[in-house]
């Protein structure tokens, strides 16, 4: 079963390896959405995915993070945790190892160890595919075909239009034409059922920390029944970071994380923009 | 060289004896009309404007080809007849490409991102697909990478699905056009394994 | 035999001599030029891009007209070369012209689809407009639907831009006779809250 379909080791010089692969800093530069991500850190270490350790990535992490120092290397570094986050969110039990094998919960557990695998492996077949269409597009591009006006004495010929809207009319065609046409927003909802408001739990996370004492992230959750509701409430805290809201002291890697309010300013309407990325 | 003149000879002879057929021959019409064209034209359409059978349409373009690339001991020409996109049209012959350069107007497009390329692939292996699919393929909001395709006209909006709503997206000939293929077919087969890991991997190209 | 190789020898290094020009066949270049330019094209322009003299290049036309023309013994083709108004330019030869029209009537419906007229009203409000501008207000590509309005003489290029090359398109006085009026000023106002929120309201009109 699960363990069947790990024969494809993703080999070091495949096309989607970052051409410029030093340090973390490529991956973060390169990277397209937690799956790249996941593709470019397995690509990196050799690593079967069902064997990557989570740890060592985010030490990693955590060490690229320490030799940043521009705002904008930092604002990169928060989507990068948003998205790594997500990811995690999203198939944490299926890659962390679960020793054995005993029972259902667990056999549910590799099968979902299992799909994140599979969707890996899907995500990394239309990655390579995407280089056979760069290249035949390229190639194209350079190729030049006829395409010239029609000969005067064909024009002519040319049926004569006909022609019947009045300039109310073309006005009313002008006006459909400009109306945007609504690309309805699809969010990061199908990844994990949105049914909670990360607006909200930044709320909550802003009443918790605005009085000025620090709190622990495991502070910040305690009560919370829901996974939906601690995955939203730690998004907020990222996204409360990226507002340059919050600040956080960790003092090792999965360590504690200590939450601290450090805006100087802050008004209600700052909170109506938390989670816009998310679509709630 | 005797031989020759004499197979020349019953050719002509051969075309006398059939008067009652529109004096056009079937190469010379299609180099008429692929010379006026301003999109690639397929067999259908170019049998229909000639009255001929697609088959005696298909059999003239292949005889077109051969004797512009000059496989038959006539001349190499600069210009070559290529189906792109399903369509017949004239091009230059690519070794020219640097001479011919400065006479076109085509602008060549701004590359795609590889984000985009990403997509493009996903929409053209699944399509007719929804945003919220390509979505959960590439684990990422693809809204504004959809749009860019669209305006570049490599995909279109297929059809609505009635209940959701949901846009569904299929690829274009323009994107045949742009790969220098003529379907979908000719997508390079991506290994089964890593088709869809979501229900099984019976719908792999 | 001998002499022939010496020859041969001899323009091979020639050619070495000049080793930036282009080792590209004056007759094949031409092909390659005239196939995709736009306008005829001068002698002169045409032996600049070739990198030959005028003397050469207008030998090597009238051997492309006697090629094509079948004078030779070779192909009489469905298309020809000739110099109009200065410039040489591929035109459809004369006995092919009953199948071309009928083809290109075939091409040209008396009405502009939808896609078309969408278009049209965008370049109407918003000239002078780029066809990338146009795309990304319909959300389309929008290339051929713009050609078929050149075609039809209801926009015109109005000018290039200098730094991108973008070509920004204006209608003409043809889409006011069409409307039936006498300036632009004229067309109704269109609602603000429609027109591109980017930059405000001046020009929709």
């Amino acid at each position: 079963m699960a363990l069947s379909l790990s024969p494809a080791k993703p080999s070091v010089d495949s096309t989607d390896a970052p051409a410029e692969a030093v340090g973390f800093s490529v991956s973060l530069r390169n990277f397209n959405g937690p799956f790249d991500l996941l593709l470019s850190l397995i690509t990196k270490h050799e690593l079967d995915i069902t064997e990557i350790s989570l740890s060592q990535v985010t030490d990693e992490f955590i060490s690229y993070l320490r030799t940043l120092d521009s705002a904008e290397e930092l604002d990169q570094a928060t989507e990068f945790l948003v998205v790594a986050a997500t990811l995690l969110d999203l198939k944490v039990v299926g890659l962390l190892p679960q020793g054995e094998l005993v029972d259902a919960e667990d056999v549910a557990l590799l099968e979902a160890r299992d799909l994140l695998f599979a969707r890996l492996l899907q995500y990394r077949a239309f990655k390579e595919a995407s280089a056979w269409f760069a290249t035949g597009l390229d190639a194209e591009a350079s190729r030049q075909f006829r395409s010239v006006p029609l000969e005067e004495k064909y024009r002519r010929q040319t049926p004569e239009l006909v022609w019947t809207l009045t300039p109310e009319d073309f006005a009313a065609i002008a006006m459909l034409a400009f109306t945007p046409r609504e690309l309805p927003s699809v969010g990061l909802d199908h990844l994990h059922a949105p049914l909670v408001s990360i607006r909200e739990q930044a709320a909550f996370v802003v009443a918790m920390l605005r009085s000025g004492e620090p709190m622990t992230f495991r502070q910040l959750i305690a009560g919370a029944d829901r996974k939906g509701v601690i995955v939203a409430r730690f998004l907020a805290v990222l996204e409360l970071y990226r507002g340059a809201l919050i600040g956080f002291d960790q003092l090792e890697p999965l360590g504690e994380l200590t939450i601290r309010w450090t805006a100087e300013s802050f008004s209600d309407d700052s909170l109506a923009n938390l989670g816009a990325d998310y679509g709630n | 060289m005797a031989t020759e003149a004499t197979e020349a000879a019953t050719e002509a002879a051969t075309e006398d004896a059939t008067p009652t057929r529109i004096p056009v021959d079937v190469e010379r019409g299609l180099e008429a009309i692929l010379m006026i064209a301003d999109e690639p034209q397929s067999v259908v359409r170019l049998a229909t404007a000639l009255e001929r059978t697609v088959a005696e349409v298909r059999t003239a373009l292949e005889r077109l080809v051969a004797d512009y690339d000059g496989v038959a001991g006539t001349v190499r020409r600069g210009f070559e007849l290529r189906e792109v996109g399903g369509g017949w049209r004239f091009y230059v012959r690519g070794e020219f490409d640097s001479v011919v350069h400065d006479f076109s107007l085509a602008q060549s497009p701004t590359r795609l991102t590889q984000a985009a390329l990403e997509t493009l692939a996903v929409i053209a292996y699944k399509q007719p697909i929804s945003r919220g699919a390509i979505a959960s393929i590439r684990a990422v909001n693809v809204d504004s990478v959809v749009r860019t395709l669209l305006g570049r006209g490599l995909v279109t909006e297929a059809f609505s699905d009635p209940e959701t709503g949901a846009i569904h997206y299929a690829t274009t000939d323009l994107l045949l056009t742009q790969l220098g293929i003529n379907s979908l077919d000719e997508l390079p087969h991506i290994s089964p394994l890593l088709a869809d890991g979501s229900n099984g991997f019976d719908d792999a190209r």
